[in-house]
């Protein structure tokens, strides 16, 4: 029908391009994709060790070239009516001990989201270190919850406690120094810590790894709810 | 990895045609049957949206000229040029061309201005007008220059205190029109190189204008009585620029010599 | 309840926290260009308003539909030609830029088109900021931050609904016209006063935008109060209940629920 | 229309008689946005040079076939092929640059500049002419990206890509890293430029 072929006509130079470059955009994702998957898991991955280990031996185990086997996966916790997402990251060491866990959380800070890694050792009784992954503070104020030095604060806390946020030195067993004119961030900071911990305590225990063949090689969990809750001592 | 290809061009395919189908039919369907000759009349026009004509814009102008056929000669840029094409695309004659002149309505100097004050505000009319009695005369120029700074023809001046058009260089552009706070510009067609004007805007009753201004009209009706040139409305006399030519020049000079305070004035080029 | 929280949070930082003006840096020049006069701001920020949810819609409609792996419509085609999960893998999220700024150009021009033909003199006033609008960035951001709430999401549950996206939509738009707006009210006082003349035009507005985000920048921390106050988080306190430690986890209506600490 | 400029005209026209930022206020989005450091600073002018240079040549190369109502259309899906490629390039490659620059690359493809120089200058003049024009308008608005960049970063917090270039004592202005610092900056910038412009065409007169 005329009306049909006279604009369609038209617009053939758009038909084409359109075409053309949704094609060519494909090829260059198909190519570039993978590229850009590894990275992002890789940003995550790569503080792992760290975080899990603590510098020294993350860099001693990096020596020797061995890599923790890291596994994730997403547990659902109801809480009081909502529930929330984590994503946990479990690390084994290359001869099968489970070395400790991250915990991926991330909450409310003073700007926008805070996006935390909370490393938890094997028994889920110690914090053994904290990143910052993503955060939108005022920057010189509340960004300064990345620095080394703040974020120490958090290693060797118990996950017991619940941990508190104290303004000017005096810092007891379960309490944070908050940084000088950003107490918001440090709350906020220490409350995703400490809820994020709370949450996923109960759902640390990972069987041992595949040396000691207890049980059969972990490799293909689906993601979810693990299946032995083993109730603590 | 050659299907994300195929789906990733198919379904651009797909959304192309559907969004140029819909605008090919909307351009047929929403298809406002826009009079070809305003197009063209807005093609004679120069396009700079100036507002000399009055109108808000070059295509309201055109608007005017094709639906209601307002006279084809109003644009002051375009001048007598454009005036002719517009005049061939609607075959009406063009009528005489009149060029348009900025005009004044003030004709008080610093020296004839009475109960002034010290003003040490902001050196701008548009402020100026915002605070009370910087002068008597609440109608009458400022003399502080907003004009002169809207004018791009250069053809408008402060002198003593009054803004003054050079007629040579005025187009008629209308802004200084536009940016007088006290809108005693206004812009008129010359029939002759030089026409009688009432150069006040003092509304008062006479009292008051005497109290305000040396040559204020205080509407004595004299110019009235003399030419029926002139008419009175709300005690400021008006000549009606339109009628003037020059057979009735000996009337406007009797006018002239009559007006008590010597508020009217030929303005223009050659003035004798 | 737990929804509205969410829909009021979305509502306020996007209209007055995080202005699209003064907190992303979109849509500076009809910013900078088109307020002059207040009735012309209004209106631009209108068009805005509307052309941004029509994009809103279409964005969130296609990128839900046909974009994300595993949407509905390119598993459908891909399933004739592939195995079924193979087809829900087909990721077009890297088509995600053409076809947003493809939807608004056509949605502009349609707007148009439609804005002239049954509304002229509605047309007449603000027909000319319609072309512009295409290449005005707010539109565009509003899509992105959708397709980021939509695409980039990993866990299901925080994936955004269309009252969400229309949200942002709506409210961005209408942190816009504010803004807009009250740049205009003060460009029309600017008038009268004495701009030094390297000043006059874009550089003072400029300027004038940085004290105005400023007095934005008073916002900040708003939207994690309203969340404070608004969801119902239980007080962890601990108590010893019969020779015990025990967390109280919820007590309201009086009975004290409570979990045996370690 | 007056003869076209040539092509090293256009070039010299863009980079500072004409400066896309300064002169003809175009592209203020992302100037504003992306300057708060330098590197990102950069990063940006070279994918706005990249999309810049590519979308002029090949909106060029097809001017004749362009049809004037579906004009916008086409340049805004070439543009933004381009900008896609590039930000998945810098993705792919500079993974923490792309996080910082964040939802400003996809901008670039409504960025003022680049639709007008593909109007003025690519749909009309031959390839050669507009692949000067769009290296000259890039060239420009990376200056001004970067003068502005630079005013931000040192007075925000004392350091110019990772060297310290105010001594320790100086109090960071953090308010100049923040959004409204950025108005504020290009604002004076601005009135900067006009002022020695005004100074120059009166030494001129």
């Amino acid at each position: 029908m005329s009306l049909k072929n006279s604009n369609l006509a038209q617009a053939w130079l758009v038909l084409l391009l359109a075409t053309l470059f949704g094609t060519a955009l494909a090829g260059i994702q198909a190519k570039l994709g993978p590229v850009i998957e590894a990275n992002k898991v890789k940003e995550t991955m790569a503080k792992i060790p760290v975080l899990v280990l603590g510098e020294d031996l993350a860099a001693e185990l990096a020596d020797d070239n061995q890599t923790l086997t890291i596994k994730s996966r997403v547990v659902e916790v109801k809480k009081n009516g909502i529930t929330k997402f984590y994503t946990v990251y479990d690390a084994w060491l290359p001869e099968g001990k489970v070395v400790g866990h991250v915990v991926k959380a991330d909450g409310q800070g003073y700007a926008d989201k805070i996006e935390l890694l909370v490393g938890i050792d094997a028994q889920g009784e110690r914090i053994t270190g904290l990143f910052v992954l993503d955060q939108k503070e005022t920057p010189g104020l509340g960004a300064k919850i990345l620095e080394h030095a703040w974020r120490g604060q958090f290693k060797e806390k118990s996950t017991a406690k619940h941990l508190s946020v104290v303004k000017g030195g005096g810092v007891e067993e379960d309490e944070i120094d908050a940084i000088s004119g950003a107490t918001i961030s440090s709350k906020s900071v220490t409350g995703i810590v400490n809820s994020a911990v709370a949450d996923v305590v109960s759902h640390l225990d990972v069987p041992a790894g595949p040396e000691n063949n207890k049980i059969p090689a972990v490799q293909n969990k689906e993601p979810g709810k693990n299946s032995k809750n083993k109730e603590r001592s | 990895m050659m299907i994300s290809l195929g789906i990733a061009g198919a379904s651009m395919l797909v959304m192309a045609v559907i969004f140029s189908y819909i605008l090919g039919w909307a351009n047929k369907k929403f298809k406002v049957d826009v009079d070809p000759k305003i197009e063209a009349v807005i093609e004679a026009l120069p396009g700079a949206n100036c507002g000399g004509c009055g109108y808000l814009g070059c295509s309201d102008y055109a608007i005017a000229i094709v639906t209601d056929n307002d006279p084809v000669n109003k644009c002051t840029v375009g001048g007598a040029a454009c005036a002719q094409q517009i005049a061939d695309i609607m075959g009406v004659d063009v009528g005489d061309m009149v060029p348009m002149h900025a005009i004044v309505h003030c004709n008080a100097p610093l020296s004839s201005r009475l109960g002034l004050t010290q003003y040490m505000g902001e050196q701008r009319c548009a402020s100026a007008q915002q605070v009370a009695d910087v002068q008597a005369c609440t109608f009458g120029c400022l003399g502080f220059g907003d004009c002169v700074q809207a004018c791009n023809y250069d053809a408008i001046h402060i002198v003593d205190g009054l803004a003054r058009v050079d007629y040579e260089t005025c187009i008629g552009c209308g802004a200084c029109a536009k940016v007088c706070p006290r809108n005693i510009i206004s812009i008129e067609g010359f029939r002759e190189a030089a026409i009688p004007v009432v150069a006040c805007s003092n509304k008062d009753k006479a009292k008051d204008a005497k109290a305000a201004c040396k040559n204020a009209c205080v509407a004595c009706k004299a110019c009235t009585k003399v030419s029926d040139l002139f008419t009175i409305s709300d005690n400021l006399s008006k000549c009606n620029y339109d009628d003037y030519s020059a057979q009735k020049r000996e009337e406007a000079m009797k006018a002239i010599e009559k007006c008590p305070t010597g508020c009217i004035h030929f303005v223009g080029t050659q003035v004798k | 309840m737990d929804y509205f929280v969410e829909i009021l949070l979305i509502a306020l930082s996007a209209s007055i926290i995080n202005n699209f003006i003064f907190y992303y840096f979109v849509g500076i020049c009809p910013f900078v260009g088109v307020s002059k006069k207040v009735e012309m701001a209004f209106g631009m920020g209108c068009a805005v308003t509307f052309v941004m949810s029509i994009a809103a819609f279409l964005s969130w409609s296609i990128t839900v539909f046909v974009l994300i792996p595993g949407a509905p419509v390119s598993t459908f085609i891909a399933g004739f030609f592939t195995t079924p999960e193979a087809a829900a893998q087909i990721d077009l999220t890297v088509l995600s830029y053409i076809v947003y700024i493809f939807t608004i150009a056509s949605s502009v021009q349609f707007v148009e088109m439609y804005v002239r033909r049954f509304f002229p003199p509605l047309y007449r006033s603000f027909g000319v900021f319609l072309p512009l609008i295409t290449t005005n960035c707010a539109i565009l951001f509003a899509c992105l931050t959708i397709m980021s709430h939509v695409a980039g999401v990993d866990n299901p549950k925080a994936v955004w609904d269309l009252g969400k996206a229309m949200t942002l939509a709506l409210f961005g738009g209408l942190g816009f016209t504010i803004a807009i707006v009250i740049m205009a009210g003060i460009r029309e006082e600017l008038e009268l006063c004495d701009v030094p003349k390297p000043f006059e035009g874009a550089a003072i507005t400029l300027v004038i935008g940085g004290i105005l985000a400023i007095a934005f920048m008073g916002f900040t921390g708003v939207d994690s109060g309203v969340k404070e106050a608004l969801t119902p988080s239980p007080q962890v306190s601990q108590a010893v209940v019969h020779g015990e430690r025990v967390a109280l986890l919820d007590i309201k209506d009086n009975n004290i629920q409570g979990v045996r600490m370690p | 229309m007056a003869d076209q400029p040539t092509a090293l005209e256009r070039f010299v026209q863009g980079i500072l008689p004409e400066n896309p930022v300064y002169r003809q206020l175009l592209g203020l989005c992302p100037t504003l946005a992306v300057t708060n450091g330098m590197k990102p600073a950069l990063t940006m002018a070279v994918s706005v040079a990249f999309v810049l240079v590519c979308a002029n040549v090949v909106i060029s190369l097809i001017r004749n076939l362009l049809k004037p109502h579906l004009r916008i259309v086409v340049f805004t899906l070439t543009i933004a092929t381009f900008v896609t490629v590039a930000d998945r390039v810098l993705a792919a490659y500079m993974f923490q640059m792309s996080k910082t620059l964040g939802p400003y690359i996809p901008l670039i493809i409504v960025n003022c500049l680049i639709i007008c120089r593909c109007e003025v200058c690519a749909s009309k003049q031959n390839v050669i002419t507009a692949a000067a024009d769009g290296l000259g308008q890039a060239i420009g608005f990376g200056l001004a990206l970067a003068s502005i960049a630079a005013v931000r970063e040192i007075l925000g917090t004392g350091m110019l890509m990772g060297f310290r270039v105010l001594p320790a004592c100086w109090p960071d202005w953090v308010v100049m890293v923040l959004p409204p610092g950025a108005f504020i900056t290009l604002g004076l910038l601005l009135g900067l430029v006009n002022y020695i412009d005004d100074k120059r065409e009166q030494a001129r007169k």
